[in-house]
C-alpha cells in the first residue's frame, strides 16, 4: 500500500513502494488489452466454427432441408463402413508419406548445394521458390499438359530414350505419385528458404572445429554439425510440411476429382464432396472433426518425440 | 567455399542446381510458350516451345478482355490488403503482449496458437458459410477478408521474433515516456520489418491464390478475386482456350513473382531472425 | 535533504530475497557507483529506482518530486543501459529527440501527418531540434546525428546513449554498467567522459558496474553491494584503504587481497611474520580465529633474512609490474605479492623466498566477515617480552 | 427498373452466348437489367453452388441447370413452377416454337421446373486423316460399334502415339446412357423400384466399352486429355456431345480434317439417345421479379437465343421455330455440315434419366466409378455392372 | 629443428593483402603469444596454421611434417576456438570424445546402428572412453561429463574446449582468444590454469590474444602483429623494455605509453625536460623529427623544482596506485603518468606541477616507426657545453 509520509513537511517527499500486485495488475491489464483482437478473432473465426462443426458431426443436417435432428454418433458408425472414406484416409497417408520425407529432404540437398554455392544464390532461391507462389488453378492445367500420356511433353522425353511413359494422371496405379510429384514441386520451395535461413545460422566456427577435429569428409561434417543445428529447423519444417500434405485438396480438385476410381481421394477432398457436393454437412462435419483429430494427435505424437531432440539446452 | 574458379566439385554442383531449376521452371516455360500460340497451335503432337505464329498480344489482349482483369487484380490486391493488414495489426499486439508482458494467460493462447495453426479454413468453411450468410455479407469484401484476419501463424512467428528483442529497448521506451501502444507502434513495428516481410510473403501468397473460400462467398463477379477469374476460362467441358488462359495466369502471377524478388533478401532475413527456423 | 534517497527498500523474486532493505542517500550532483557482484542485485535496484520495477517495500524520494506511483514513463529518471538500447531504426538525432517528443508534444501534435498541422507543433519541435543539437556539440557527435545505431562504433552508440539521457535534464541519473560493451582502451578514455559530463551536468547520479577500477577511479562515493545488502558507502579511498567488511575488502583491488585465517595469539595479537598488530580486548574474547588480509601490494618479497619463508609457484609479467604467485611453506596458503620489475627480477618458479609485509598494512577480520580495529605493534622486541 | 441477378455454368461454352443473348435482351427491355453471377465451372458444380444458396439472399434470380439435375433442385424446392406462367402465355408460346417435346425436356413429373435453353445429344467426331491412313474412308465412316472397333485397331496400328478411341465416360452418365439407351434399355422400371442397367442392354453397352479397350487399345484419358489428345490429332475417334462442337472445331484449327458422324447404335431400330444440355429456371420467389424473370427464360429459350446458341457452340435447336425458319437457322446448317449429325439424331432424343432421391450425385459417381473399373481393366463388365447396381440400389430411396 | 616453422606466409582477400610474410619458428614446448590489434590478421595466421584457409604462398612444417597442402582434418593440429565452437547437441564427454571417434574409427565402424557389429569397434570405443575420462579428471571436469554445453557455464565450457583439443594429443596446439568470453575474474584464473597445462603437454601453442597483459603474462615469447606483419617476436620483457617499433611499444603497456613528436636538437640529442639521449650521427643525419616514448610508470610528479611545467587535468584512482592525466603547458600534450597513492597524495586536478622521467628510461622512434637507437646523456652540465 503506498504509505504517504511527511505530508506535513514544507517540501512534500513521497513514497513510491506500490504493492507488487498493483503493478503487476496494471501490465496485466495492458496485456489483456493489446490481445484482446486477437482473442475476440479467434474465438469468432476458429473455435465458434469447430464447435460448430463438432455439433453438426452428431447431427443429420443437409444443406437445402431445412431443420435437422441430432443423431448421436451414427454418422460416426457410418463413416467406419464406408469404403470411400478409408480408401481417402489410406490415400492421402500414402500421399503424405511421400512428400513430406521428399520434399524435406530434396529442400535441404538443394539448400545445402545453393548456401555452398557462391553465385546465382538469389536466381536458384527464386527459382524454387516459385511454385510456392503460384496459382494452383492455373498450373494445374499446365501439370495436366506436362503429364499427358500421348502428347505430354514428359512422355515425349520419355520415349526419347525408349520408356514408355505411364498415363500419370489417368490410371489408378499411378494417379497418387503423379500428385505427389506435384506435391513436391509446390512444396519443396518453402522447405528450402526455411532451410537455407536455418544454415546460415549455424556458426562457422562449427565446421572449422569439426576439420580440425578430424572430419574429413563432407560427409562427417554434415552428420556432425549440420544436421544435428539444422534441429529446430528440421522440426518446424516437418511439422508445416507434414501438416500442408495431409490438407492437399486443390490439385486433386482441379485435375483428377478423386479418380480414376477413388484413386485420388484424399481426406480433404471427401469432406468437401461430402459437404458441398453431396450437401450431406452433418456426415461431411464428422469426417472434419476425425480429420482434426488425426492433425493434433499427430502434431502432438511429432512434438513429443522431436521437441525434446532439438533444443540443446 | 569461394566463389573464385571453377573446380569440377564446383561444376557439378552447378549442373545439378541448373537441372533442378530447370525442372522446377519447366511448368512455366510451358506456360509462357502456351501463352504465344494460337488454339490450334497449342495440342499438337510435336513439341515445340517456340509458336508457329507469334499470338502473344492477342492472346494478352483476350485475357485482358474476356474477363474483367483490372477487376480481377484489384479485387486481389485489396482482398490481399486488408487481409494483410488487419493480420498485422492484430497479430502483432497480441504477440508482443504474449512475448514482453506479465501475462498469466500466455500459456494459455500459446495452446490456442499451435492448435489453430492445425485448422484449416477447409474446416470449418461450412459453418462460417452459414454465419456469413445469417448476417448478411456474402459476396462482399468482408465476407472475402474476415476469416482470415485473425492469422495464428503471423502470432507464432512474431512471436519468436520479439522474443530475440532486448528488454532493454523497451525499458528505455518506457523511460522515454511511451505508453505500451506507443512502444508497439514506434519501437517494435518499425524493428519487426524483416518478420513482417516475411509474413506478408507467406500471407499474401497465400490469400492470393486461395481459391477455395471465394468459391464458396462469392458469386457475384464484382468481388472476384483472381483465381476465380480464372476460373471463368477453365471450363470443364471442352477444349479451352489455352493460350488466354496462361496469359490470364502470367498476368495473375506476376505481381506475386516481382513481389517476391523485390522482398526476397528481406525474407530469407526475416525467416532468419524470427527463428522459424527453430 | 539528500537529492535522493532509498529507505529499506526490499524486492523478492518468486521467494527469493534479492534485495535485502538497502537504504542510500545521495546528495546533489554526487557520483554514486554501485558495485558489486553479478547477480548481487545492482541492476534490480537501479530498475526499481527508474519505476521499472516495483520494491516489495521501502521508499524512494527523489529531492521533492512525488513518485508515488509512477510509472517509469513519468518519473523525471533517466537511465543509460548496459546494451545502450538505442532505437535501431532512429537516427542518432532521432534517439536523442525522443524523450523530448514524448514529453513536450501531445499526443495530437506527434501523430505522423497530422501532427504538423496543430498549434504550437512547430515551435515545440524547432525548440526539441535545438536541444539535441546542443546535447550532441556538448557531446561531440554533432557530425554522427543523421547515422543509425548500426552505422556507428560501441563509443560512439555509448555516447548517443548518454545523449538520449542528459538531454531531458532529469532529475537522476542512473547508468548500468554503460561502458561495458567498450574494448578495454575506449573504456578507460570514455570514463573520463563520463567523469566530465556528469561535473558539467550536477545530477545526482548512480553509476552501476562490477568494475572496482570504474567505481575507484570515477565516484564521489562507493558503496559495494553484496548478496542484496550494501556492505560499505564510502569514498574510493576509504573503501580500498578501510574496508569494514571482508567482503568489501575482497571485491574490492587487483590483484585480490590475499586472505589468511588464523588464531589471534594469547598476547591478543595476530600477524604476518614479523608484522603483528594488536585486537581490542572485546574482540579477542568474542573470536579467537579471525581472517588477516594483506593487499599484494603490501606484500615485500626477499631472497632471505627475516619473514615468512615461502615457494615462488608462478610468476606473471606485466610490464610495469610483476605478480608473484607463491606458497606459504607453513600453512600452504596462496600469497600474491605485486612488484616492479626491478623488484622482482631474478625470480623463477620455484625459487624459496622470504615475504614481509608492513603491520600498518594488515586488516583484521572476524569470522562474520566484519572488520575489527587493530593497532600495528611496531616493536617486535616488546611483542617477544609479552610472549615470553 | 428491375435487375435480374443471372447465373449460368460452364462459361467455356456459354460466356458469349450469354453477353449476346443479354445484351440484345435489354435492348429490347430497356427496363431490365441483366447482371451475371459468377459462372460455375460444370453443371454439378453449378446445382451445387444454388442448392447451398438457395434460401439465401445471394440466390440469383435465374440460373441454368442440367437437365438431369432438375428432378433434384425441384425436391429441394428450388425452382419457380412455370406452368401457370405458360398458362398466361399459351398463345405466344407455341407461336415462339416452344413444342409440348421441347417443354417436356424441362418438367419433372409433369410439372414445369425450367425452360430447355440448351440441348445436345452424343455424336461422333473423327479424325479424316487418320482414318484415311488406317485405310478407312472418311466419307463413308463407320456406322456400327463393330466397325468403329476394327478401325480403331488399325489406327492404333499406327504407332507414334496414336490412340484409336475416345470415348467420353468421364464426369456423368451420360456417355453410359448413349450406349445403355441406344441399346433399348433404361436406368431403372417403370415405377423406379428396380434397378434395370445392368440388364441384357447394360452388358452389352459396358461390353462396347469392354472391348474398346481391349480390341482398339483405348487408354484411360483423363476428360481435358481425351480432348487435347483429339485436337492434337492423335486420336482417331472421339464420343461426345455435340454441344463441344464449336470448341473443337477452334481448337483443331487446321491441324486435321476433323468431320462429324452419327453415333452407332447397339440397336440402330429402337435405339434412343439421351438429351444434354440445359433448362433455365427462375428462382426468384419475388413476384415483381418473377415477371421479368419469365421474359428473360423465354427470350434465352426462344428463337433468338436458339439463333445464337447453335452456332456459338454445337448444340441443337431446342426450338422448332428457330431449327426451320431461315431467319434464324435455316440456313446455317446448310453452310456448316458438321453441325448436321446432332441435328439428324433429334428425333431419336428422349430425356436424360435423373435418379430419384437426395442421393442423385452420388448415383452418378457410382456408374462412373464402375466405367473406370472397366476402362482400366480391373473389373469385367459384368463385376463393374453388378457392383454398379448393388451400390446404386442402396442409394435409391427406399419405398 | 624446429618444432613448428612458418616461412614467409602470405594471404591475400579479394585483393587486400591481410598477411604480408609472416614467418615464425616455436622450439618444442614454447608457448608463443601472437597479439595484435583487431584485424590485424591474427586469426588468418592462426587458420592457415590449422589447414583451415591455404595460404598465398610461405611454408608451413610441424616437425618434419610438411602441412602447407594438408586438409585441416590431416594435420596434427589441435585448435581451441573463442567461441569454443562446442557442439551443443553432444555432451562434454561426447564432445571431448569427437577427435578421437573421428581418428580412430572407420567410417563403417561410425554407423549408427551396424558400428558396434564391426570387429575391434568395442575395444576402439572403450579405449575412447577410457582416454575422454583421463582427459576430464585432469581438466576437473568429470563430474559435468553428461552435461550439455547450453547447461554449463563459460568456464567450464571453455574446459571442455580445452579437453576436445588435447584429448588427441596433437603437435601443435592453437588458441584463438580462448578466454575473451569469460568475465575478469574467471579470466585471471583461467589464464594460470592453460600455462599449467600448457607446461604438462610440452607441445609448441601458439595462442592469440589482443590482450597485451595475457600475452605478456603467459607467453614464453611474444609474437606482435600490425597490419599484417609480424613486428617483433621475443621474450615479454623485451617486447616491453626493449619494442624495435613503435606500434610494439604503443600496443604494449597499461595505461599506454605517453608519444611526443619533437624535433632533434642540433646537438642530436632528444629529450623530456632533464632527461635527454644521444642519437647517431647516421640516425641524426636521416630525420630531424622523431617521437619520443615514456611508459607512465617512469614519469615522475613534483609540485615544484626541475622538469616540465604541465597541470593536472584528471586523477584516477585505483586502489594500489594513482593514474594522474595532465596537460604540459608548453606542447599542450597530454601526459600519464602512473604513481603509487602515496606519491600522489595531495595532487587535485588543476595543480601545477613539474613532470621528469628517468633518460635511460626514453625511446626514440622514428617517422617510420623504427626504434632509433639512443643512449642517455647523463650529465645535463655537458649539454649545456654543447649548446653554448
Ligand atoms: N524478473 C526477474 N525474475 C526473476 N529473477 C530475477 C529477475 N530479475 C533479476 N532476477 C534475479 O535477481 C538477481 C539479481 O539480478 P540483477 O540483474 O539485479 O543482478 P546484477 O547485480 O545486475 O548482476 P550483473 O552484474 O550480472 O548485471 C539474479 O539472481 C537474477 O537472476
Ligand atoms: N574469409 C574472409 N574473406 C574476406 N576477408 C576476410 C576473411 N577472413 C578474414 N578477412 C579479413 O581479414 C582481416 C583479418 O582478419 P582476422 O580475423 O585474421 O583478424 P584478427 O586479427 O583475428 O582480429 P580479431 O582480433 O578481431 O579477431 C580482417 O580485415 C577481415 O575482414
Ligand atoms: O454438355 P452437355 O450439355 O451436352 O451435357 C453432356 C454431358 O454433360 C457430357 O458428359
Ligand atoms: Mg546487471
Ligand atoms: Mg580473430
Amino acid at each position: 500500500m503506498a504509505e504517504v509520509i511527511a505530508s506535513s513537511s514544507p517540501s512534500p517527499v513521497s513514497v513510491r513502494a506500490i504493492p507488487r500486485s498493483d503493478a503487476d495488475r496494471h501490465e496485466a491489464r495492458a496485456a489483456w488489452m493489446l490481445a484482446a483482437p486477437a482473442i475476440l478473432l479467434t474465438f469468432l473465426f476458429i473455435i465458434l466454427p469447430v464447435c460448430a462443426v463438432v455439433t453438426l458431426g452428431f447431427t443429420d443436417f443437409e444443406l437445402g432441408y431445412s431443420g435437422f435432428r441430432f443423431v448421436g454418433f451414427e454418422n460416426y458408425a457410418e463413416l467406419l463402413n464406408d469404403r470411400t472414406f478409408k480408401q481417402s484416409l489410406w490415400n492421402t497417408f500414402i500421399y503424405a508419406a511421400i512428400v513430406a520425407p521428399v520434399s524435406i529432404f530434396l529442400a535441404l540437398g538443394l539448400a545445402m548445394l545453393i548456401e555452398a554455392e557462391g553465385i546465382g544464390r538469389s536466381f536458384f532461391r527464386t527459382a524454387y521458390f516459385l511454385p510456392v507462389a503460384s496459382l494452383i488453378v492455373a498450373m494445374a492445367t499446365v501439370w495436366q499438359y506436362l503429364f499427358h500420356p500421348s502428347i505430354g511433353p514428359i512422355n515425349a522425353l520419355l520415349a526419347l530414350v525408349g520408356i514408355e511413359g505411364p498415363n500419370w494422371l489417368g490410371a489408378s496405379s499411378t494417379v497418387l505419385y503423379s500428385l505427389a510429384l506435384i506435391g513436391i514441386w509446390q512444396t519443396v520451395g518453402f522447405n528450402l528458404v526455411l532451410f537455407l535461413a536455418g544454415l546460415t545460422a549455424i556458426p562457422r566456427d562449427l565446421y572449422s572445429a569439426a576439420e580440425v577435429d578430424g572430419a574429413r569428409s563432407a560427409w562427417d561434417r554434415f552428420r556432425l554439425v549440420t544436421w544435428p543445428m539444422l534441429g529446430p529447423t528440421t522440426l518446424f519444417v516437418t511439422t508445416i510440411s507434414v501438416i500442408n500434405a495431409v490438407k492437399v485438396f486443390e490439385t486433386v480438385k482441379t485435375l483428377t476429382e478423386g479418380g480414376p476410381n477413388k484413386a485420388s481421394e484424399v481426406l480433404l477432398f471427401t469432406i468437401y464432396q461430402e459437404g458441398f457436393v453431396y450437401l450431406r454437412v452433418g456426415y461431411a462435419s464428422a469426417m472434419t472433426v476425425v480429420f482434426l483429430l488425426i492433425l493434433i494427435v499427430l502434431m502432438f505424437v511429432q512434438y513429443r518425440i522431436q521437441d525434446r531432440q532439438v533444443h540443446y539446452t | 567455399m569461394t566463389s573464385n574458379g571453377f573446380p569440377p566439385a564446383r561444376i557439378a554442383r552447378l549442373a545439378l542446381l541448373g537441372f533442378g531449376a530447370l525442372v522446377f521452371l519447366s511448368p512455366y516455360i510451358f506456360m509462357i510458350s502456351t501463352a504465344g500460340k494460337t488454339q490450334s497451335d497449342i495440342f499438337t503432337s510435336s513439341l515445340t516451345l517456340i509458336p508457329q505464329r507469334w499470338y502473344f498480344f492477342e492472346n494478352f489482349a483476350k485475357a485482358w478482355s474476356r474477363v474483367s482483369m483490372p477487376t480481377l487484380l484489384f479485387n486481389g490486391v485489396v482482398v490481399c490488403l486488408l487481409i494483410l493488414v488487419i493480420q498485422v495489426i492484430v497479430a502483432v499486439p497480441c504477440a508482443y503482449a504474449m512475448a514482453k508482458l506479465k501475462f498469466r494467460a500466455a500459456r494459455a493462447m500459446m495452446v490456442l496458437v499451435m492448435l489453430g495453426l492445425l485448422v484449416p479454413i477447409h474446416a470449418t468453411a461450412l459453418p462460417l458459410y452459414v454465419g456469413f450468410d445469417r448476417v448478411g455479407a456474402l459476396n462482399s469484401y468482408v465476407a472475402l477478408v474476415a476469416p482470415f484476419t485473425i492469422s495464428v501463424f503471423g502470432i507464432f512467428l512474431f512471436l519468436q521474433f520479439f522474443r530475440s528483442m532486448p528488454d532493454d529497448l523497451i525499458h528505455a521506451a518506457r523511460l522515454d515516456g511511451m505508453s505500451e501502444v506507443g512502444i508497439i507502434a514506434r519501437v517494435i513495428v518499425p524493428n519487426a520489418w524483416p518478420a513482417i516481410t516475411a509474413f506478408s510473403i507467406f500471407s499474401v501468397v497465400a490469400h492470393w491464390n486461395d481459391l477455395y473460400w471465394p468459391l464458396i462467398v462469392v458469386s457475384n463477379q464484382a468481388y472476384a478475386t483472381p483465381p476465380l477469374g480464372l476460373l471463368y476460362f477453365r471450363a470443364a467441358e471442352a477444349g479451352d482456350d489455352y493460350g488466354a488462359l496462361m496469359a490470364a495466369t502470367l498476368i495473375i502471377t506476376f505481381p506475386l513473382v516481382a513481389a517476391f524478388l523485390l522482398a526476397q533478401k528481406r525474407f530469407v532475413e526475416g525467416i532468419t531472425m524470427t527463428g522459424l527456423k527453430g | 535533504m539528500s537529492a535522493l534517497s532509498l529507505r529499506a527498500i526490499e524486492k523478492s523474486f518468486n521467494g527469493n530475497q534479492i534485495l535485502k532493505g538497502v537504504s542510500l542517500d545521495a546528495e546533489p550532483g554526487e557520483f554514486i557507483a554501485l558495485v558489486g557482484p553479478s547477480g548481487c542485485g545492482k541492476s534490480t535496484l537501479l530498475r526499481i529506482l527508474a519505476g521499472l520495477e516495483t520494491a516489495d517495500s521501502g521508499m524512494i524520494t527523489v529531492g521533492d518530486q512525488d513518485l508515488t506511483k509512477l510509472q517509469a514513463a513519468a518519473c523525471n529518471v533517466a537511465m543509460v543501459f548496459q546494451s545502450y538500447a538505442l532505437y535501431p531504426h532512429l537516427t542518432a538525432a532521432q534517439n536523442i529527440a525522443v524523450p523530448l517528443v514524448m514529453r513536450r508534444l501531445t499526443r495530437a501534435q506527434r501523430l505522423p501527418l497530422l501532427g504538423p498541422l496543430m498549434p504550437g507543433q512547430r515551435q515545440a519541435v524547432a525548440e526539441i531540434k535545438r536541444d539535441v543539437r546542443d546535447m550532441a556539440v556538448s557531446l561531440k557527435i554533432d557530425h554522427l546525428m543523421d547515422r543509425k545505431p548500426g552505422q556507428m562504433s560501441g563509443g560512439q552508440r555509448q555516447r548517443v546513449a548518454l545523449g538520449r539521457a542528459m538531454v531531458r535534464r532529469p532529475a537522476v541519473f542512473l547508468m548500468d554498467e554503460p561502458l561495458s560493451n567498450l574494448d578495454a582502451n575506449l573504456r578507460v578514455h570514455a570514463r573520463g567522459e563520463i567523469v566530465d559530463l556528469h561535473r558539467r551536468a550536477g545530477v545526482p547520479t548512480v553509476y552501476v558496474t562490477h568494475d572496482q577500477a570504474e567505481a575507484l577511479s570515477m565516484a564521489d562515493r562507493v558503496a559495494v553491494m553484496i548478496g542484496g545488502a550494501l556492505l560499505q558507502l564510502a569514498p574510493p579511498a576509504v573503501i580500498y584503504d578501510d574496508p569494514r567488511h571482508i567482503e568489501v575488502a575482497k571485491f574490492v583491488g587487483q590483484p585480490r587481497i590475499n586472505l589468511l585465517s588464523m588464531q589471534v595469539d594469547t598476547d591478543g595479537t595476530v600477524g604476518f611474520g614479523e608484522a603483528r598488530c594488536g585486537l581490542s580486548r572485546i574482540d579477542v574474547a568474542a573470536a579467537s580465529s579471525v581472517t588477516l588480509g594483506i593487499r599484494p601490494e603490501f606484500v615485500s618479497v626477499s631472497r632471505e633474512g627475516r619473514g615468512m619463508p615461502a615457494k615462488v609457484e608462478r610468476i606473471e609479467f606485466l610490464g610495469s609490474e610483476i605478480i608473484v604467485h607463491s606458497r606459504l611453506d607453513q600453512s600452504g596458503d596462496t600469497m600474491i605479492a605485486k612488484l616492479t620489475p626491478a623488484e622482482g627480477a631474478g625470480l623463477t618458479a620455484g625459487m624459496p623466498i622470504r615475504l614481509n609485509a608492513a603491520p600498518e598494512r594488515l586488516f583484521v577480520f572476524a569470522q562474520d566477515g566484519r572488520r575489527l580495529f587493530s593497532t600495528p605493534v611496531m616493536d617486535s622486541d616488546l611483542r617477544e617480552r609479552a610472549y615470553g | 427498373d428491375t435487375t435480374l441477378t443471372v447465373h449460368y455454368p460452364m462459361p467455356g461454352f456459354f460466356k458469349d452466348v450469354m453477353d449476346t443473348i443479354s445484351k440484345k435482351f435489354m435492348e429490347e427491355n430497356p427496363d431490365i437489367t441483366i447482371q451475371f453471377a459468377n459462372p460455375s465451372a460444370t453443371y454439378e458444380e453449378g446445382i451445387q453452388t444454388i442448392m447451398r444458396q438457395a434460401g439465401t439472399s445471394e440466390m440469383p434470380d435465374l440460373t441454368f441447370i442440367g437437365l438431369n439435375r432438375l428432378r433434384m433442385a425441384d425436391e429441394r424446392g428450388i425452382p419457380v413452377d412455370m406452368g401457370p406462367l405458360i398458362q398466361n402465355d399459351q398463345n405466344s408460346m407455341a407461336e415462339q416454337g416452344f413444342s409440348d417435346t421441347i417443354l417436356k425436356l424441362a418438367q419433372v413429373n409433369g410439372k414445369q421446373v425450367g425452360l430447355a435453353f440448351a440441348t445436345s445429344n452424343p455424336i461422333m467426331y473423327y479424325n479424316a486423316d487418320l482414318v484415311k491412313q488406317a485405310g478407312g474412308n472418311p466419307d463413308n465412316p463407320p456406322k456400327t460399334w463393330d466397325e468403329v472397333i476394327a478401325l480403331g485397331a488399325k489406327i492404333k496400328a499406327l504407332g507414334n502415339g496414336v490412340d484409336s478411341i475416345d470415348f467420353r465416360w468421364q464426369g456423368d452418365d451420360w456417355m453410359f446412357s448413349a450406349l445403355l439407351f441406344g441399346a433399348g434399355g433404361t436406368m431403372l422400371n417403370e415405377d423406379e423400384s428396380e434397378v434395370t442397367f445392368n440388364g441384357p442392354e447394360g452388358q452389352k453397352a459396358m461390353e462396347i466399352i469392354d472391348r474398346m479397350v481391349k480390341e482398339a487399345g483405348m487408354p484411360v484419358f483423363t476428360k481435358p486429355a481425351g480432348e487435347q489428345a483429339f485436337v492434337a490429332g492423335k486420336v482417331g475417334f472421339a464420343f461426345q456431345t455435340t454441344g463441344a462442337l464449336r470448341n473443337t472445331i477452334k481448337n483443331v484449327g487446321e491441324k486435321f480434317d476433323l468431320r462429324t458422324a452419327e453415333i452407332p447404335l447397339i440397336d440402330p431400330e429402337n435405339g434412343k439417345l439421351p438429351t444434354g444440355g440445359n433448362a433455365v429456371v427462375i428462382l426468384t420467389k419475388d413476384e415483381a421479379k418473377q415477371d421479368a424473370a419469365w421474359k428473360f427464360a423465354k427470350f434465352a429459350a426462344g428463337p433468338y437465343g436458339a439463333s445464337v446458341v447453335v452456332p456459338g457452340t454445337g448444340y441443337v435447336p431446342n426450338n422448332e421455330l428457330a431449327a426451320k425458319s431461315p431467319e434464324y437457322l435455316g440456313d446455317f446448317y446448310k453452310e456448316n455440315p458438321l453441325f448436321q449429325a446432332g441435328l439428324k439424331q433429334m428425333p431419336r432424343m428422349i430425356p436424360w434419366y435423373a435418379f430419384p432421391g437426395a442421393n442423385g450425385v452420388r448415383v452418378t459417381q457410382a456408374i462412373v466409378d464402375n466405367t473406370s473399373r472397366v476402362v482400366d481393366q480391373s473389373a469385367t463388365p459384368q463385376e463393374a455392372l453388378d457392383d454398379a447396381a448393388s451400390e446404386v440400389k442402396r442409394l435409391l430411396p427406399r419405398k
